[in-house]
């Protein structure tokens, strides 16, 4: 165990994953040498370690990036690839979800695609809405696709590793905002399941859902709710799809209530699939409003004033939190 | 290009190949005029039967094909099981992808026919990485992506021939150009005439063959084949032909001039074919009508065998999404 | 007012938009010369009236065809352009959420973009899930579109008048299983505004919220529900950005319960916005669980025997209502 | 390519506009040392002001410029307004764009700047739809996109070069070759070197020019923009040029040979051309000095206004997504 930054944590997983699978080769844009030199980076030192052949820079064509993937999986390779921003998923959006997640299915079981996109989300370094415009959503809401979304360093090694090794396409997104946080990490080659999520902190009085950068929001947030007698039961899913259904139904239906909190747009966001998963699985149980914490239906601003507005603070999760309360 | 007489063995095989294919698509024709009875787009590719058993009979067996919405002559061609496939054209349960596929999606991975997408111009992307596991394992075989000229408008071309290009990947582009992209003529959708020539736009050799010969298209796909096995990197194919039946059996071609229509058939590779064997000696009449009367004997069994099997039951609604399905 | 189907009812709505303004222009795959010869089909016969300067013929380009809406409307035009089927919009999908939607806003409002977009969609016609897979959701994730989808022809041709002369980008989807439909269509240039739902039949204890094909599949199960006693209020959304929340709040507040109904996956579908939406905002008129009726996470299947299974049927809507109720 | 003798007022008004460009620039370089100041990415286009000065100099008010992200010498060549680009670029509300656009989105339909996309390989395609407008109303404008030789990879280029071919539209495909896309060299990511060469495969005349010679763009450019105004269709410009600070600011080049950079210092646009005019007697010292001072005075009261704008308030957050916003 040693403390790691998340983007050392996910270097590993990618060191580890070449080390013991001569399958695995990683591609995309700047991945092998790129624009930034920094131990931060996942892909740091990989192509000076594993060479040319295995570590892969890209042309600017993310469609070729996502078929070559879909393509290399399809022969028994374990391509991880990266698309840059969460954006430009839109580019590789077709070999993504008409194809990585269907061809399986059509192909009556007979094939599969063991690839990993690893993505870059999150909202706050002013850029704009064509690098940030978080996409989880549409990824969960595409057949035959996983979606992992690490919140901690020894998750962002644990996940990256089960995608890897998953016999199916998963994406993995890796929040920006966390990128130079640190934390424990566990050495060796570590899985953190997919589809188990996590309860962070346990309470009583209302469960709140979340996941990536969100969580520290929230644990911002608990303080002032601690400070009003509130006990809030924290849950960070970690996966996205599968669903760790199970954890989310068994706390609401012991705290009754439920506030989800990402950053990502409220309207038709993830949020509104766990929201109305409870308020139909957990109805019973709910003795106020289920709440949504998320941003407004417009695109990520750049200006620092209105990214600060665009994204979910600790307060709104403290004024979600009372409004299950009806307070 | 290599321009040696062919083996009669293989003329024949060449020939045998065309006919299956046309006998096969033929019945699907004639079936899809029952109403009811066909079910989805069947979407054929009399006429260009030549390029199908050309190009696929001059790759080894390691070699990997991916195919598109008009599909069924490079199966054919491979040796998929006429039963299977045709109970999977039918949507049945004993289809080769047990009634998932349809017509559409056609694939026999044991046959390296690894995937079929009828997204226009995916293929290519596909083919990108089957290609480049191909170099990655030092595997001897190469990929064949097969695509249509309207394909050819399609941003995933470009960047697959770009990243072949630069990687030098062992990947055959054959763009099958048959004058038509739905109901829009060449000159309509494309800015060239000559497709292939934009290969050299990535340091790939492009080249152009009447896709009508068949065994032009077999020596040039061997030539092409070879230099991709190599190692020297991709390679490109445009085979010039004409989709005789209509985009689809929907498609009433009412918008195509009818002599134009009379032209290509005058061009009909089959027979094309046929008189040039029978001029050569390789085969007579009585051979000829062996192998037609062997085709539509197995193509009768095929219907005869999807009819028998029975649409894919619940059990595999929800199955095959997953290899892993959520434990949760 | 007379008869129409659908697809002649889209068909006079291009018709009169091209008549009265000179700005209007059509593109697409097959939009002037078709592999259909068929009076159904929205863009018969505009080749012939309008002429190749205003009927585009187009490449297989969807990502040009998008872009070209956007940069035309951008310079004054009106396009209305046509993706063929609903998955292939992740080939514009660039173009269409990260530039149509978004350009505007990050100009400061200097810049609009007046355009629509056609795409077909619906489940039931055996092609499979390359050609059918409805994400709605995606569009109404994506900030700066708005979406439409009518079901009946008298609302297909309000709707896309109105899409084609809102200021906005606006997405029309063409529900492939209503095309030969017929229902009264009143003539001349009729607007359905955006963003007002239609009570369909008005009832006192429960509303089910639904759009497209679906609204048929529920008005069948209405007579099932009817023998019962059970007394439903049908909302047909019409248009589900800029969404009626009113309407379906009102409606919620009466009955006191929902569900919500559409052919597209259940999971993080549209109905869960919807289900979020009442949850938190009508919880206390809730009088049992929401409940959501959509398709599997699976894709499209293509056997008629999948097909049937997949597409939710009239009694997916009693049990549902039924569930409302804790039945 | 037409080689006639510029005229002095245009020669010195390429020259300002190069200089103009630098200045601005290595302010703005200058300002992201400052830890903080400047929020978001940098992106400048040093080494490649003659691409911008050239080109867009040659060009009628009524011509429509779609940019990318290295944007700032095509808006300063245009004439854009210094204070509210520096401000914009602070993201300051009395930016171009109110701050709503910053450094990456810049535009300013008012002088037919009329998008510019971060999204590589989008602005061909935006260019194509403002081409068409201009086609259908009969305008004599055309549109100019740049973009860059690492954009050239992505499908969206090759879709619009097609769809422009086939339409004939007045759109000049202007590629700005840096030798780099990110850290990626040209080999490395793009199949040719010869990327103009790409356009005859769309029936689309390409030449290629010293990106770093503003005559030599600004005489092709005239030439080019002359062939798409007289309705021959679209034409492709590859401009042989030079990112000299890296792909942004946070870029330290270091996979870059320092002998690259150096033998490009030394073709550096400025100093070659302000040695041309020299010679010619076009200007002389007192001319030249007094051109850098003005702009630099011009670049310090541009960052005194967009220090002294505020960033955008409230009111702005949430408007503008929609011109008619919903009332429900
Ligand atoms: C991305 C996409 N766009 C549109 C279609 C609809 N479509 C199916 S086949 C076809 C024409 C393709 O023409 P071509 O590539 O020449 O192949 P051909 O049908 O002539 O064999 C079109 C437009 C599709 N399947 N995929
Ligand atoms: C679709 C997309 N992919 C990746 C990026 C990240 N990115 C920004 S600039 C750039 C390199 C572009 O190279 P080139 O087109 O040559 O332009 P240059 O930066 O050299 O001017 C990349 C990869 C992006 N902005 N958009
Ligand atoms: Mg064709
Ligand atoms: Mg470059």
């Amino acid at each position: 165990m040693s403390q790691k930054t998340f983007g050392q944590a996910l270097n590993e997983a990618l060191t580890i994953a070449l080390e013991i699978d001569e399958n695995v080769c990683i591609a995309g844009e700047g991945v092998g040498v790129s624009i930034h030199r920094d131990p931060n980076m996942p892909t740091h030192g990989l192509l000076e370690k594993f060479g040319r052949r295995r570590v892969k820079d890209t042309p600017v064509s993310e469609a070729a990036i996502a078929g070559l993937a879909v393509g290399a999986s399809c022969m028994g390779l374990r391509p991880v690839v990266e698309i840059m921003f969460f954006p430009f998923i839109t580019l590789a959006s077709d070999m993504l979800v008409n194809h990585a997640g269907k061809l399986r299915y059509m192909s009556g079981g007979t094939s599969s695609f063991p690839l990993t996109v690893r993505v870059k989300a999150g909202v706050g370094f002013g850029a704009g809405c064509q690098h940030s415009h978080n996409l989880e959503a549409w990824v969960a809401h595409s057949p035959g696709l996983k979606i992992v979304w690490p919140s901690t360093p020894a998750d962002a090694k644990g996940l990256l590793l089960s995608a890897i090794f998953d016999p199916d396409p998963v994406i993995v997104v890796e929040d920006l905002m966390l990128g130079r946080m640190s934390g424990d990490v566990p050495a060796g080659d570590i899985r953190t399941p997919l589809g188990q999520a996590r309860i962070v902190s346990t309470g009583t009085d209302c469960t709140i859902v979340t996941y990536g950068a969100a969580l520290y929001t929230v644990m911002e947030a608990l303080t002032s709710l601690g400070d009003r007698g509130i006990s809030c039961e924290v849950i960070d899913l970690r996966s996205l799809v599968p669903l760790d259904k199970e954890a989310i139904l068994t706390s609401v239906r012991k705290t009754g209530r439920l506030v989800v909190v990402h950053e990502a747009i409220r309207f038709c966001g993830f949020g509104a699939e766990l929201a109305a998963m409870v308020a139909e699985e957990a109805f019973d149980a709910l003795k106020g409003p289920v709440k949504r914490v998320g941003a407004p239906q417009i695109p990520v601003p750049v200006a620092p004033t209105h990214e600060k507005m665009f994204k979910p603070g600790p307060e709104d999760v403290v004024t979600a939190v009372l409004g299950t309360m009806g307070k | 290009m290599i321009e040696h007489r062919l083996d009669p063995d293989l003329q024949t095989r060449l020939y045998t190949r065309m006919v299956l294919t046309r006998t096969f698509e033929e019945k699907i024709a004639e079936l899809c005029r029952e109403p009811g009875r066909m079910p989805g787009m069947q979407i054929l590719a009399n006429g260009q039967e030549a390029v199908a058993a050309g190009m696929v009979s001059a790759l080894e067996p390691e070699d990997v094909i991916i195919s598109n919405h008009r599909s069924h002559g490079h199966l054919l061609a491979r040796g998929a099981d006429l039963n299977a496939l045709m109970a999977e054209i039918m949507v049945k349960g004993q289809g080769v992808n047990g009634g998932k596929a349809g017509t559409l999606h056609l694939s026999v991975p044991d046959l390296n026919i690894l995937m079929t997408s009828t997204v226009v111009g995916a293929g290519p992307l596909l083919a990108l990485g089957a290609a480049f596991a191909q170099q990655y394992k030092g595997s001897s075989g190469i990929t064949v992506v097969f695509f249509g000229d309207g394909a050819a408008a399609e941003g995933s071309v470009h960047e697959a021939m770009n990243l072949a290009g630069v990687w030098k990947l062992p990947l055959l582009f054959v763009c099958e150009n048959n004058c038509w992209a739905g109901a829009q003529r060449l000159e309509e959708h494309c800015a060239t005439r000559h497709i292939f020539q934009r290969a050299n736009g990535y340091d790939i050799p492009g080249r152009s063959v009447d896709g009508n010969d068949v065994e032009a298209v077999y020596n040039l796909g061997l030539e092409l084949a070879a230099y991709c096995r190599s190692g020297k990197g991709p390679a490109f194919m445009e085979a010039l032909t004409y989709r005789m039946r209509g985009h689809g059996e929907q498609d009433p071609q009412d918008y195509v001039d009818p002599k134009e229509l009379e032209r290509w058939a005058a061009k009909c590779p089959i027979r094309g074919y046929r008189q040039k064997l029978l001029k050569e000696g390789v085969l007579d009449d009585v051979q000829i009508q062996s192998i037609h009367e062997d085709a539509a004997t197995r193509v009768e069994a095929a219907v005869a065998f999807g009819d028998a099997s029975p649409y894919p039951g619940p059990e595999t609604f929800l199955s095959d999404v997953f290899v892993q399905p959520p434990s949760v």
